[in-house]
């Protein structure tokens, strides 16, 4: 099968997961208890009959369940995913104002989490047993230990507050009102706590994995065929070894991205990062029932699209994995 | 077996992570005849730093004893940590024992569902969850549980593939063994070392979890929990740092010497070493 | 001498089932000489010759002895020179060809990368010498290889490809280690062939490492044998294989499978096993996709008396293990039938099926596999009564029996797998066949992962047993020596099909299809043994 | 520990306002999250009422008394039977896009839009018989009956005038002037940068002599306390609301010097926090229970240790700043275990095994773990020491507000606005006729009682004061005798600014009246 069929072939399988998640995420929403129009009357402070029932038949509210998801669904399908109950913004714009910056501070914590991980876990793989090797191990487990809410408070003392060398929270610096070059180095200066508290997890696993996939791959044929050639033990670790232990990281990479969005929630909240992490935690807890609902949509079409990308990816550099 | 202890103590390092673990299940186990008053009780000003008279961890917002509610936190991580394991663990053994051994359909829908877990942020969903059965220790375990289930789920389905297909399971079927019992005697006591240790793994990840929902206030407000302590003195942090720094490394400690343990477990029941 | 090993001991890390890998071994090599290492896995044969390449694994050190290489001890020379003789005077090949080959990188860059190694040319020569190497082992269309990846070539392909990298700097001296043991037999006889050739052109000293005393004798000029990480017997060939001194290498040779044919067990009455026009075909792919489909079983029809044993040999990929487990429905034949004393067994529902499965009973290749690490012998061999209800003590009074039929002490019953040897657990596996008094008796290639005397002794067991209990077998084999030592008939299968069958004797000595005759002539060392 | 100061001081080269250096006189003030909407009734919060407070103006200003005086109208008559008031209004008030501001304005506000959309105002504005508009700058409302709150619901928070010119005609809800509104104010509204900020820009053409005092007000994002608690030390925002600051440190930013702490800029809204128990349920029904909880709870507790002294002892239904506060009649329920344990013994509520006499859920309001959550668990720690077993329960808002209106909780959690006037901010908690199922934030508790049902409107209608001072004073000393409902505490959030800004804090309704007499100290 060629790539373009695949690629196609995924994007329909992309399009069903994701009414799997419309359908599955509207019901188990529907289902809870409460609606929006509480929500809004408490926020007035004071409310009677006509309030509610005004806002209830303006969110459809008093409609039954089926022809609430039937309209529901015929809006997605055009690109619609409704009007938030809380910011009464549409729901997409309202998530897609947000997007950006997580998907910033996504990408810069996969980055550093993958170029260390695997920076740390080829200095483990080197000589098993080592010291090095011990103080890799020992510190990846600490990086797992670590509640990354708490971490993020805790770089946020030492180096915002005790060291002063970055600012603490938010995305830029505020009242700076800095535009162009200024404002992209500002903001980049705004991501380093958040982007490497983020990191610290995933680059814990990351040389976990890597050190024992090189580990693993040192032990194969190839690599002592490759040494009865003659070459270089730095050739022998770089395209031998280190290559093919690549494969394993670039699934876990894909399996990574929805859980990476979830742990945004908890940096994004302790650093004021107003991304979709945040978003998702007040629409939980305004009951924003539309917020929600699009949250997911958007995430899970994302984290489908991500892993689209590994899997052609995985077989760019595995020659033996057919895509199909 | 006895290969197995031996080879789990073989590091200096996991000695000290099994001392400290126990340490912590003692503290909690002992915490209500300790401090028989409980966690909420006000014992003096709030905010008093650690060392002063009678406070061996200082004082909260609230003037509460935090070496108390440090100790009754204990339980709670633990309690949480290990019901919603044990809950994760049974529900992913029982799907994934049959979709491995049986594929087909069951498979194919097992696999879609942990698809459909592994698309949607399982953090957020956590959320959404907890929030709507009310905040509370059940809705914590439950929720956990639910999320966590697809991931055991897939290692056991894993295990049941490659082992169905080893000959030792070929010939109980040739002996005209019935399905449940090649499951329940033949394949499951040599999946249980992964399930084991994913099982422990799974117990280190829910006291982070558990402490990451009561941090943003999802957790169970009548009892006290690291994740709450440092949740509710978020503020307090910058004029009272031993109100966030102390229930954090509590939960460090904790989910640090199981993770040791449960690295160490991998490595004694690693069928490569043994033999 | 190119090369030699003076007084080479190599010591095994602690814990290990024996101190010394290699123990006082010496050895010479000759220029433009073929010597051949061969004895038992756990000998010390592959050790040595990873000593020589400078290549010992983690662990293993060498404690003591010389290895000169044209006078030089490679003992002492520092890493960075030893690295410079890799492969460029010293070249290497292994077992498995797969495995050998980096998956992730294309072979002309896996070729160059040793002539680049060593030699300050291009990319571009490197890839020049490397079609004409790929071409002297005659690999077909090489230039097109150079950007193939290795799991798209065969076994032999692959081999043909390290044997070309090999060569790539014509080396002094060739360390073969087993090259030769994953093929199939046809494949084999051709590298045999490839290698021999080739030393002859380039007059090179080959080290060659192999349990077969077969391929010793298509190789060697001179033989080692070694047993236990020491070389038990040392001289040419003919000495060797024609006048063995020390009882090993006479045990050795005498455990080779000569395939004197059995003899002939008239065989009437209604067959008890019949198989009519059974098919199998695999499906690849899962819900959303279809990968084509492999037949693997096509068409085959056998039959089967009570006290026969009818061997099926082939190639991999021939469809033998899949109509075996057609046969005890480990898997479900899409068509034809499988006649059990008349009752078609082939599509039976699996609750109707279990009173007869205990009729046909199996034992498995693989000794390690087939037995449950995590249960006791006892709690293993009374498994299938056990689930025919049959009560436990009953049952371990017949496993007693059962034990000593098979050789076994009864006292084992409390002990655990790994305890116990390859060959121990073959026995293992039968006693747990036979406690079930089966009628038919599948072998699916029950001695290929045993030691050539392990081999026999378990052959022998077979036959007696077919013979005491009056069992009908199905014998699956790649081996063309072992299946004319037990079987009474022979069935050659190929991609799936019954190329021929018919009594050993005559398919041994009149082959009737040109595929038979292949594999008849590709049986290493066949007129000398 | 660290140093706080070099702490601090490091920040503040991170979060100072660069902005300044570019001449214009700015306000940086924050806000918690952002807006809904700008449509000042469509969602009348304390977000929008500090923004849009700067836009929208109403007919009257209050002063601390709660007096009336003139704003956008220039002077007002009440007619001696209470039944007719006439506004005369200024004829030099322009809306912000030019239009002139007029009587149709007013009846449009008044008479369509506040009532339709903004609950609070509809209580007022149903008591409107007719408005007549003599001429453009005229409007005269005639009452059906005597309501001395009238005037009183004129305040900006619950009668901002809204331009006729814009919404008459229009879906109110979906006006996209509601994301770029038009108002009479100080202030106009300049820009909204999503995520970051709402900038509002001086109104060139304000009547008002003198102001507006500053070029442009930012109201940042600034949505975590921590966060907001260093844009005020460093000065990086000059002015923290209501609550933005959390009670905690409180004391830390009143110790700064460079910072000024108003504990009264709420009083206009006059909140008290109060626990309210379903009385539909025993033991709840009996006066003894309440009061036994009343004397079970340190309420001084709750203001010293968990409000860090932002607050008051509530001791009456009506704030102690508000007018009709009668402490005289009032029935106090001082600090006493030993007298809330004789009050359960007496009921009959003995101890059973185990020390404790009941168990009952107290349902907590959604704050994240914050002041309530502590509330709570003192208050639940309280109550165990005189034997009363209560459980909390946290649900999330719509859930909180679903069981509170359905009435399916034993104790739930409430803060309430008084709003300068009784008839406004304190009946709709007592009077039997607002017992409405389903609706939150009303007589939740099943309170019902004929005499108060009966003096709450006749104190609203009394023509003078001192006859509406009678009935209330009389409402006090019924309502705190029967323990209708567990106050707490008055709540004084406390607003913080910088001390280059001066004339913050105006009057009672703090910075909902606009900031438009700010101006640099």
């Amino acid at each position: 099968m060629n790539r373009l069929q695949y690629i196609g072939k995924r994007l329909v399988m992309t399009a069903l997961v994701t009414l799997a998640v419309v359908l599955l995420s509207f019901l188990m929403i529907r289902m809870a208890p409460g609606d929006a129009a509480t929500v809004m009357a408490g926020q007035a402070g004071y409310a009677d009959e006509t309030f509610m029932k005004n806002l209830r038949a303006e969110y459809g509210l008093d409609q039954p369940l089926r022809v609430q998801l039937w309209k529901y669904l015929s809006a997605v399908a055009q690109g619609d995913l409704g009007t938030s109950y809380v910011r009464r913004q549409p729901v997409l714009s309202v998530i897609l104002e947000r997007l950006p910056n997580t998907l910033m501070l996504d990408a810069f914590a996969l980055a550093v989490a993958i170029a260390g991980g695997i920076w740390l876990g080829s200095i483990a793989a080197r000589r098993p047993g080592s010291a090095g090797d011990g103080a890799v191990t020992t510190l990846s487990m600490l990086f797992y230990a670590i509640p990354q809410f708490w971490l993020g408070m805790m770089v946020m003392l030492v180096f915002a507050v005790w060291l002063n060398w970055l600012p603490p929270f938010g995305i830029e610096t505020m009242g700076a009102d800095y535009t162009g070059l200024a404002r992209a180095g500002d903001v980049a200066l705004h991501m380093i706590l958040p982007g490497l508290t983020l990191a610290l997890y995933y680059m814990a696993s990351y040389a976990r994995l890597t050190r024992i996939a090189m580990i693993e791959v040192a032990e194969q044929e190839f690599v002592k065929t490759a040494r009865a050639k003659g070459i270089t033990e730095r050739q022998v670790a770089r395209r031998h070894i280190l290559r093919n232990a690549l494969i394993p990281l670039v699934t876990y990479a894909g399996l990574q991205a929805s859980i990476l969005v979830g742990g945004s929630v908890l940096v994004e909240n302790v650093f004021s990062w107003p991304g979709v992490g945040t978003l998702a935690y007040e629409a939980v807890i305004g009951r924003d029932n539309p917020l929600l609902l699009g949250i997911f949509i958007v995430t899970s079409i994302l984290v489908s699209l991500f892993n689209l990308a590994t899997d052609i990816a995985y077989s760019l550099v595995d020659p033996r994995v057919e895509l199909g | 077996m006895m290969r197995s202890v031996r080879l789990f103590f073989a590091k200096p390092a996991t000695i000290v992570a099994f001392a400290v673990f126990v340490a912590i299940v003692v503290i909690a186990l002992a915490a209500p005849l300790l401090f028989a008053r409980g966690p909420f009780t006000i014992v003096g000003m709030p905010l008093l730093p650690p060392g002063a008279p009678g406070l061996l961890a200082g004082s909260d917002v609230l003037g509460r004893d935090m070496a108390v509610g440090l100790a009754y936190g204990a339980r709670i991580s633990l309690l949480v940590g290990i019901a919603s394991s044990i809950g994760a663990v049974g529900i992913g053994i029982l799907f994934g024992a049959v979709a491995g051994y049986y594929g087909g359909l069951v498979d194919e829908l097992l696999m879609r569902v942990t698809e459909f877990f592994q698309i949607i942020p399982s953090f957020v969903l956590l959320m959404v969850l907890v929030a709507f059965l009310q905040p509370s220790l059940g809705a914590t375990v439950i929720g956990i549980a639910l999320v966590s289930w697809p991931q055991v789920a897939r290692v056991v389905r894993g295990e049941f593939l490659s082992l169905k297909a080893r000959e030792f399971v070929q010939a109980a079927r040739t002996l005209g063994m019935r399905d449940s019992r090649i499951i329940l005697t033949q394949i499951l006591p040599n999946a249980l070392p992964p399930i084991l240790v994913v099982g422990s793994m799974m117990v280190g990840s829910a006291i982070l979890t558990e402490s990451a929902l009561s941090f943003l206030g999802l957790g169970d407000p009548n009892l006290l929990s690291w994740g709450s302590m440092i949740g509710g003195s978020r503020s307090a942090m910058w004029v009272a740092w031993w109100t966030t720094v102390l229930p954090g490394l509590a939960i460090m400690a904790t989910v640090l010497s199981l993770n040791f343990i449960s690295d160490r477990l991998n490595d004694a029941l690693n069928p490569r070493r043994q033999r | 001498m190119l090369v030699s090993i003076q007084g080479l001991t190599a010591a095994l890390p602690p814990g290990a089932d024996r101190p010394l890998a290699i123990e006082d071994l010496s050895l010479d090599i000759a220029h433009n000489e073929i010597v051949c290492i061969v004895g038992e896995s756990g000998s010390g044969k592959s050790m040595t010759a990873h000593a020589v390449m400078g290549l010992l694994p983690r662990g293993v050190g060498v404690t003591g002895g010389r290895i000169l290489f044209d006078g030089v001890d490679l003992l002492q020379e520092p890493p960075e020179a030893m690295r410079k003789r890799r492969g460029r005077e010293i070249a290497m090949i292994f077992q498995d060809p797969m495995a050998a080959l980096n998956p992730v990188v294309v072979i002309g860059r896996q070729v160059t990368e040793q002539i680049r190694a060593h030699r300050a040319i291009s990319e571009r020569e490197a890839l020049q010498q490397a079609v004409d190497l790929l071409g002297q082992v005659g690999l077909k269309d090489p230039a097109a290889l150079l950007g193939a990846y290795p799991h798209q070539l065969s076994g032999g392909q692959r081999q043909r490809v390290m044997i070309a990298m090999a060569l790539s700097l014509s080396p002094r001296l060739l360390i073969a280690d087993e090259p030769t043991t994953a093929l199939d037999v046809t494949t084999q006889a051709q590298i045999l062939k490839l290698i021999k050739k080739i030393q002859a052109q380039r007059q090179m000293s080959v080290l060659f490492i192999t349990h077969d005393f077969g391929v010793v004798a298509d190789m060697a000029d001179r033989v080692a044998v070694m047993r236990l990480g020491q070389v038990v017997e040392n001289g040419t060939v003919a000495q060797i294989l024609d006048r063995p001194a020390h009882p090993y290498t006479l045990a050795l040779i005498a455990a080779v499978p000569k395939g004197a044919s059995a003899p002939l067990d008239p065989a009437e009455g209604t067959p008890l096993l019949e198989v009519r026009g059974l098919s199998k075909t695999f499906r690849r792919g899962g819900l959303f996709s279809s990968r084509g489909a492999v037949t693997a079983v096509d068409d085959v029809s056998l039959t089967l008396n009570r006290g026969e044993t009818l061997g099926i040999v082939g190639e991999s990929g021939s469809g033998k293990s899949t109509l075996a487990r057609c046969v005890i429905r480990l898997l479900e034949p899409d068509s034809g039938a499988v006649l059990l004393d008349g009752t078609d067994v082939a599509k039976m529902k699996s609750g109707r099926l279990r009173p007869l499965r205990r009729r046909i009973q199996m034992v498995f290749q693989d000794p390690y596999s087939s037995l449950n690490p995590r249960q006791r012998i006892g709690d293993i061999i009374t498994a299938g009564p056990r689930a025919y209800g049959e009560d436990t003590a009953a049952a371990l009074a017949r496993a007693t029996e059962i034990l000593r039929l098979v050789g076994l002490n009864p006292e084992i019953l409390d002990r655990f797998p790994h305890e116990f040897s390859g060959g121990q657990r073959q026995r293992i596996g039968l006693a747990r066949a036979l406690m079930l008094q089966p009628d038919v008796l599948i072998a699916d290639e029950p001695v290929s992962a045993l030691d050539v005397t392990v081999q026999a002794q378990v052959l022998k067991l077979l036959d007696e047993v077919r013979r005491t209990m009056n069992l009908a077998m199905l014998f699956i084999t790649h081996d063309m020596r072992v299946a004319a030592e037990v079987c009474h008939r022979v069935m050659v299968m190929r991609n799936g099909k019954v190329v021929e069958s018919g009594p050993t004797h005559a398919l041994f000595s009149a082959p009737a299809s040109g595929y038979t005759k292949s594999l008849l002539a590709a049986i290493p060392g066949r007129g000398r043994l | 520990m660290f140093d706080r100061r070099t702490a601090m001081g490091a920040m503040a080269g991170f979060l100072s306002a660069p902005a300044a250096a570019q001449g214009r006189r700015i306000i940086n003030a924050m806000m918690t999250d952002e807006p809904p909407t700008l449509c000042y009734p469509l969602n009348n919060t304390r977000v929008i009422q500090q923004i849009c407070g700067n836009i929208n103006e109403s007919l009257l200003r209050f002063d601390w008394q709660f007096r009336p005086h003139p704003n956008l109208a220039r002077s007002f008559t009440m007619s001696p039977d209470g039944l007719t008031y006439n506004f005369r209004l200024r004829d030099d008030v322009l809306w912000h896009d030019g239009a002139p501001f007029t009587a149709r304005d007013v009846v449009f506000s008044c008479a369509t839009m506040l009532p339709q959309l903004n609950p609070r105002s509809r209580n007022a504005f149903s008591q409107i018989d007719r408005m007549d508009v003599p001429d453009r700058h005229t409007v005269v409302f005639r009452l059906k009956r005597p309501f001395n709150a009238f005037l009183l619901s004129l305040m900006a928070s619950s009668a901002p005038m809204m331009p006729a010119h814009v919404y008459e005609g229009t879906d109110f809800r979906t006006n996209p002037f509601n994301f770029k509104p038009i108002g009479t104010g100080p202030y106009r509204f300049a820009e909204w940068k999503r995520g970051q900020y709402i900038q509002l820009a001086r109104n060139e053409r304000y009547w008002k002599p003198g102001q507006p005092g500053m070029d442009a007000i930012y109201f940042r994002l600034c949505p975590t306390p921590e966060q907001r608690m260093v844009a005020m030390e460093t000065g990086a925002v000059d002015i923290a609301m209501a609550d933005d600051i959390d009670t905690v440190v409180n004391s830390r930013l009143a110790a700064n010097p460079r910072l000024v702490a108003r504990t009264d800029a709420y009083n206009g809204t006059g909140e008290i926090a109060v626990m309210e128990l379903n009385q539909r349920r025993w033991p709840f029904s009996d006066r003894r229970f309440r009061a036994a909880f009343m004397h079970a709870v340190d309420r001084e507790f709750l203001v010293k240790a968990i409000n860090f002294g932002l607050g008051k002892v509530a001791h009456s239904p009506i704030p102690s700043t508000a007018p009709y506060h009668d402490d005289k009649v009032l029935t106090k329920y001082p600090y006493d275990p030993n007298r809330a344990r004789a009050l359960l013994d007496e009921m009959g509520l003995k101890p059973k095994a185990g020390g404790m006499r009941h168990r009952f859920g107290i349902m907590l309001i959604p704050d994240g773990g914050g002041t309530w959550t502590r509330v709570g668990q003192y208050v639940k720690q309280a109550l165990s020491d005189v034997g009363l077993d209560a459980y909390l329960e946290a649900p999330d808002w719509p859930t909180q507000l679903r069981r509170s209106g359905n009435w399916e909780f034993d104790c739930d959690c409430n803060i309430y606005g008084a709003y300068g006037d009784p008839a406004i901010g304190t009946s709709r908690f007592f009077l039997t006729s607002n017992i409405r199922k389903g609706v939150p934030l009303t007589n939740l508790q099943g309170y019902s009682n004929p005499e108060v049902d009966a003096l709450f409107p006749r104190a609203a209608s009394a023509v003078s004061p001192a006859e509406a001072q009678v009935c209330y004073s009389r409402l006090q000393q019924i309502l705190t005798h029967d323990v209708a409902m567990l106050w707490l505490y008055e709540r004084k959030p406390a607003l913080f600014h910088n001390r280059r800004l001066t004339d913050v804090v105006m009057g009672p309704n703090g910075p909902a009246d606009g900031l438009g007499a700010v101006r640099p100290a």
